[in-house]
């Protein structure tokens, strides 16, 4: 039934288009090199799109994001293929060969507008899984504000079937009867850029986080900070209250071998600090407590960030915290041990309490397929030589760049991004000779 | 494909439910829920602009359900803000 | 033909000037204080503004869309965004304004956001006010603004990698293989920097000696110039095109021209001072680096002897030099304390107090840390195994910072802090050695940074354009930095540092040619009279000079500063794009007293 | 705070460090009077005497020229500026303006503080020049 498949041919294919795979694709087609990007999402823009603010700089992520997205989109040498996954990557006579499939989003792209007429007209409301179930999306709807493309998808599972859409639609785009579309590419080197997911908020049992209401993971805080947040600003989602008191807990998902993660995920102490910052600001009257380990403020400028948000009056306990329960009214409680001070553990109530997850690996080879790339133990991808050439996997032509090695930040998967776009390019290079 | 590309949308979703069978029914039933919540807590803050928690009592749902619609209604456009009331948000229909 | 070309241009000189204006919101960012509709309405009664907008996020594709659509369908021929700072999104619409088919040039971008609505919250109408008069301004600039053509200059496929440690040699192996000549300059008599001091190096445990002898080979096997035992006497000329001066051992000059320069100078160790936990008093106190040298080549033992004396308790203490805080710690010699973190000392400190119980089973180990920062792949994995083989673990604040005071007989001393972990008991901790784990402090390159002007930050390292939209370069155009010269950073963060440069150089040199921003000084000749008042004020050479009685630019070598502009009588030369008229309409609108004119001129 | 809104001053800034301070006077969201107008300029060396008096004459109240200082990254071009801004004081006072109301100073990318006392510093001066003028018209 499905269309014929497409054959495409690219000097590299990037898998991933969030800020790693952005950057890889911008360095290399800056150089003249024919770029096929492959996203499985919607929209291009990863993590980094949804975040609020960035440290150290306090730049809106947006702000960094989507210039990048926007040169990425209209850059003559990229060829961008987003909601569209990579089924199988070989690696045969020098060259790779790769099988994709578009996945439908139940319209004609050529002819949407990206109105968003559609997704007024649609009645089935949905948790929108870019505000991490805090938000509400359509049945059809376009991802984000500043999305990359502008298209809608239409959420098949889901449908009514009740034709509101295809009637809204002033172009007449919307396929009900859409197949997946088969492509088949050819390049000559690979970069992965497949980025991290947080730890699952329900993995450590004693804090709940998939329980109580109050107890939210990160990036759902991001979006509560974010300019266009689902509920326009900080609320907590059991009730909607605005939360007086706000309470951080470190390495909630890290340094932690009863999860599998023993490994520190290096971002968590910077972004609490962050939007312990960032709520400071917004709400000035509020108690903000970040429980801790160590504060690992290692980057650039990050020292003084830490130093200035202590000297904002956000609080910093070096405790552990033994475990979260909750009151009738949702307000979470967490058994504190004290690391300094005084030595008697301690229930203390906050408002709200987000659980600082760690970094583990979207995408496993041994798990997920597509190309065989060796992992390390602590099954990010692993890195061959990672002392001098640190984007290096065990397949020779397949580089890797961001937090599929490993977690990172955002300076340093940007400036690994560039590595691993230098080390394409050269490895194509040798490969012109033979 | 060239059959397909023919069917127009009303032809599309017969065919769709009809393969979709019971499944369809299912679905129905949830849309009716929806429109039903919706229609409870729009009810409630037509006159007056209230809290969540106001609006769950008003309602009888519970206030991470109310909480959950007013977002959704305030991003569609038809629920606004309206003033601090104490700790909360009072809302209103738009 | 040739008359089809005039009357075109005459249509061009004749041409309507039709600004776009459009307002965005950044999501709430402005529309929150800014009043964005009221200032579209005030600039819709502007005589050159033909369209004005407002939107949620102008940089977005959508956004975008508006401007390159009202361009094509509305004849719009001069644009006017106003939103955030023109550092980020100046590029971002003059691509979109290319993409449409216009001069990108046509493009003025009004900071409304940090230089508004985020500096007058509660103020909105009088932030409104502001926008509206600079909107208006950025009107008024642009309508007095020709299109402009990049300068284009020659690019040299030859580039200069300063400083051969690991960084810079893996900089220059990149930059190699990329087809480009490359010049290594070290100043040492050979290859390795920092790294030939480390023994085994976290987490993979190779030793460091074969990492750089792994990179020296390649090095050689590239046929990559090496010149050792050589530093930089001169760096001239521009990105494309800079004139290197190498200065050898016998004090010969060597020219090299390249078209860009990787700055990869590398860090100090920062050394205590005179007394700074006893160092520099008493021979027991020494550095990490020093420790590191002197436990290289000894046997495994069941005893540790250090200068005759047999060592039973041994005492580490972090951030010696680094996280300093004004007031509490002695500030360097610039007056400023180092309130960075060195980010590696805390990994390195463990490394070296795993591999000390390997060859001394038997120590006590004392470490007196503040917050240990084991933040890398692998890194943790050193810390738990110190906690495993018994090493003791004390934190101390900045309000009690261990003191150390000799013992009375000399041979040893105490370590007296508060101790966070066990509530702040006071403890004394006798060493029998100290070793202090010293952070980097910047190379002193002051030679480097006054010739080229190289921005540096607070922390005295250099200083990129932006951490994320580039961190890897310097605002001087063609100048890259790889490695320990930006900040402290491992072995790996330095060679994907310097595998970014290595593309950044790539992208600029992949062409024979570069395109600069046109901003340089430009003469009318017809205006100016030829009285030389201009030539005395410039003072980059060749980039001014009289031919045919009247003054010209050499574009290349004219910095754009404008010292000539601002002595020449009838205004005959200005910077493109910065010109004075532009200025004198930009101060109208600032200085207009009502908002909106009342009746459009005729 | 009425005083001041009623006040025009203009920042001439440099592209290379104090149009970035004033950003990041931004991103701290820190407060200062709305009657400012930045504008940035490769550097300020461009303007001839003849400009600020302009300026005075359109209405601004006060000028505060935000250089580059020792980061200046043109030859010579702060010496030049300050012997401009020596020979505007004197052309300023010809005509009657009170010299408080230009100011050249040095703005780095970080000097937060530093700003915000020069908007202060001049707010206060031309609310004197102002009484001082009244003065002796009274």
């Amino acid at each position: 039934m499905s269309a014929a498949t497409i054959q495409k041919k690219a000097d590299v294919l990037v898998v991933g288009a969030g800020i790693a795979g952005l950057q890889a694709s911008l360095d290399l087609a800056d150089q003249g090199k024919q770029i096929l990007l492959v996203e499985s999402q919607p929209s291009i823009g990863g993590r980094m799109i949804n975040l609020s603010k960035v440290f150290p700089t306090l730049d809106c992520a947006s702000c960094i994001t989507t210039p990048r997205m926007a040169s990425v989109a209209h850059h003559p040498s990229i060829d961008l293929l987003t909601y569209t996954e990579v089924n199988k990557i070989e690696r045969t006579n020098g060259k790779f060969h790769a099988s994709i499939t578009k996945k439908p989003r139940y319209l004609d792209e050529t002819a949407c507008i990206g109105c968003k007429r559609c997704e007024e007209a649609c009645t089935t409301f949905l948790p929108d899984e870019y505000d991490h179930s805090l938000g509400a999306k359509k049945a059809i709807s376009i991802a984000f504000t500043n999305a990359i493309p502008q298209y809608p998808v239409l959420d098949m599972d889901e449908c009514l079937l009740c034709g509101a859409c295809a009637k809204a639609c002033p172009t007449q785009c919307i396929n009900f009867m859409q197949e997946p579309q088969e492509i088949e590419a050819e390049a000559g080197a690979v970069i992965m850029a497949t980025g991290y997911n947080l730890t699952e908020i329900s993995a450590k049992k004693q804090y709940g986080g998939d329980i109580y209401p109050n107890v939210i993971s990160p990036l759902q805080m991001e979006r509560l900070l974010a300019p266009h947040g689902p509920y326009g600003g900080v609320m907590r989602p059991s009730d909607g209250k605005i939360p007086d008191s706000i309470a951080f807990v470190q390495c909630a998902g890290s340094r932690d071998k009863s999860l599998g993660v023993p490994y520190c995920s290096r971002v968590c102490c910077m972004y609490a600090i962050k939007q312990a910052m960032l709520l400071s600001g917004s709400l000035p009257i509020a108690d903000i407590t970040i429980y801790y380990m160590d504060i690992r403020a290692f980057g650039k400028g990050y020292e003084q960030f830490y130093q200035n948000a202590k000297a904002m009056g956000i609080q910093f306990v070096k405790a552990k915290v033994g475990r979260i329960s909750e009151d009738e009214n949702h307000n979470p409680i967490l058994r504190v041990e004290r690391q300094e001070d005084c030595s008697q553990p301690e229930e203390v109530t906050h408002d709200l309490v987000v659980l600082s997850l760690g970094m583990v690996p979207a995408w496993i080879p041994d798990r997920d397929g597509i190309i065989p790339l060796e992992i390390g133990e602590d099954r990010f991808v692993r890195s061959v030589n990672e002392k001098i050439t640190p984007s290096l996997t065990s397949m020779e032509g397949v580089f890797a760049a961001g937090t599929m090695t490993g977690p990172k930040d955002i300076v340093d998967t940007i400036v690994e991004a560039g590595a691993a776009a230098t080390e394409a390019a050269n490895y194509l290079r040798s490969q012109e000779g033979r | 494909m060239e059959e397909e590309k023919k069917l127009s949308y009303t032809e599309q979703i017969k065919e769709l439910r009809a393969r979709r069978g019971e499944g369809s029914k299912e679905k129905q039933e949830r849309s009716k829920e929806q429109i039903k919540a919706q229609k409870a807590i729009l009810a409630a803050i037509d006159k007056e602009a209230k809290t969540v928690p106001e609006i769950a009592e008003a309602t009888g749902m519970n206030t991470q359900e109310v909480f959950w619609w007013i977002t959704a209604m305030r991003k569609y456009n038809k629920v606004t803000d309206e003033t601090k009331k104490g700790d909360y948000i009072a809302y209103r229909k738009k | 033909m040739e008359e089809e070309k005039n009357t075109q241009s005459e249509e061009n000189e004749s041409e309507e000037i039709r600004v776009g204006v459009y307002v965005c919101h950044c999501g709430g960012n402005i529309s929150d204080v800014v009043d964005t509709k009221a200032v579209v309405e005030a600039l819709k009664k502007n005589p050159n503004v033909k369209i004005a907008k407002d939107f949620v996020f102008m940089c977005s594709d959508p956004g975008q869309k508006l401007i390159i659509d009202d361009i094509i369908e509305n004849n719009i021929n001069r644009i006017v965004v106003s939103a955030c700072s023109p550092t980020l999104h100046e590029t971002t619409f003059r691509k979109a304004l290319t993409r449409a088919g216009l001069n990108p040039y046509l493009y003025e971008h009004v900071n409304i956001r940090e230089q508004d609505s985020w500096v007058h919250k509660g103020e909105n109408e009088a932030a409104t006010a502001k926008a509206i008069r600079l909107t208006a301004a950025g009107v008024e600039k642009i309508a007095r603004q020709d299109p402009l053509e990049p300068i284009v200059v020659n690019a040299e496929g030859h580039v200069v990698v300063i400083g051969g440690g690991v960084a810079g040699m893996r900089a220059a192996l990149a930059l190699i293989k990329r087809g480009l000549g490359v010049t290594l300059i070290e100043k040492g008599d050979r290859l390795g920097g920092r790294a030939l001091e480390l023994d085994r190096v976290y987490p993979t445990e190779e030793k460091a000696s074969d990492i750089v002898s792994q990179l020296e080979n390649a090095v050689r096997a590239e046929k990559i110039d090496v010149r050792l035992n050589c530093e930089i006497e001169l760096i001239e000329g521009f990105v494309g095109n800079f004139d290197v001066q190498i200065r050898g051992k016998d004090s010969k000059i060597d020219k090299v021209r390249a078209g860009a320069i990787v700055l990869a100078t590398g860090f100090d160790h920062y050394q205590p001072y005179e007394g700074e936990f006893g160092y520099g008093k008493s021979p027991i106190v020494v550095t990490l680096p020093e420790f590191n040298k002197l436990i290289a080549d000894m046997p495994q033992s069941d005893k540790f002897t250090y200068k005759g004396k047999d060592i039973k308790n041994l005492a580490f203490i972090h951030c010696v030099g680094s996280r300093q805080m004004e007031g509490v710690h002695q500030p360097q010699a610039d007056g400023r304390v180092n309130d960075y973190c060195s980010r590696v000392c805390c990994t390195a400190t463990l490394h070296t107090i795993n591999k000390t119980l390997d060859k001394f089973p038997n120590l006590n180990i004392f470490d007196l840390y503040k917050d240990i920062r084991t933040y890398g792949h692998g890194h943790e994995d050193y810390y738990e195994k110190a906690s495993k083989r018994g090493v003791t673990f004390f934190r101390y604040t900045d309000d009690s910072i261990p003191e150390y005071a000799p013992s009375s007989n000399g041979s040893g001393a105490t370590l007296t802090m508060k101790d966070v972990l066990t509530w702040n008991e006071e403890v004394s901790i006798p060493a029998d050695m100290i070793v202090l784990a010293t952070g980097m402090v910047p190379r002193d390159i002051s030679n480097l940074v006054g010739m080229l002007k190289l921005p540096t930050g607070t922390d005295r390292f250099l200083q990129e354009v932006h951490p994320k939209l580039r961190p890897v370069e310097l605002a001087n155009n063609g100048i890259m930095i790889a490695g320990t010269c930006q900040g402290p950073m491992d072995i790996t963060e330095s060679c994907a540092a310097a595998g970014a440069s290595a593309a950044k150089v790539s992208i600029l040199l992949s062409k024979k040619t570069i395109e600069m921003d046109p901003y340089v000084a430009r003469v009318d000749e017809a205006k100016c009279d030829g009285c030389k008042l201009c030539l005395a004020e410039c003072e980059y050479k060749g980039a001014l000079f009289m031919a045919e009685s009247y003054a010209h630019v050499n574009p290349a070598l004219c910095v754009g500063c404008g010292a000539c502009v601002a002595v020449c009588p009838p205004r005959a030369i200005n910077i493109a794009g910065w010109t004075l008229d532009q200025f004198d309409g930009m101060i109208d609108a600032i200085s207009m007293e009502e908002l909106e004119p009342a009746t459009v001129p005729a | 705070m009425g005083d001041h809104n009623n006040m025009k001053i203009l920042l001439i800034t440099t592209m290379i460090s104090s149009y970035p301070g004033a950003n990041t006077v931004g991103q701290a969201h820190l407060h200062y009077s709305p009657g400012t107008y930045i504008i940035r300029v490769p550097d300020p060396v461009v303007f001839p005497e003849s400009f600020y008096m302009r300026c005075y004459e359109k209405g601004i109240d006060g000028i505060i020229i935000m250089s580059s200082g020792s980061d200046c990254p043109y030859e010579g071009a702060y010496r030049r500026l300050s012997e401009r801004v020596a020979r505007v004081y004197v052309q300023m006072k010809e005509n009657g303006i009170d010299p408080s109301r230009l100011k050249l100073t040095t703005i780095c990318t970080v000097c937060k503080a530093a700003f915000l006392k020069e908007i202060n510093e001049m707010q206060k001066n031309i609310l004197q020049a102002r009484a001082d003028k009244e003065g002796v018209a009274a």
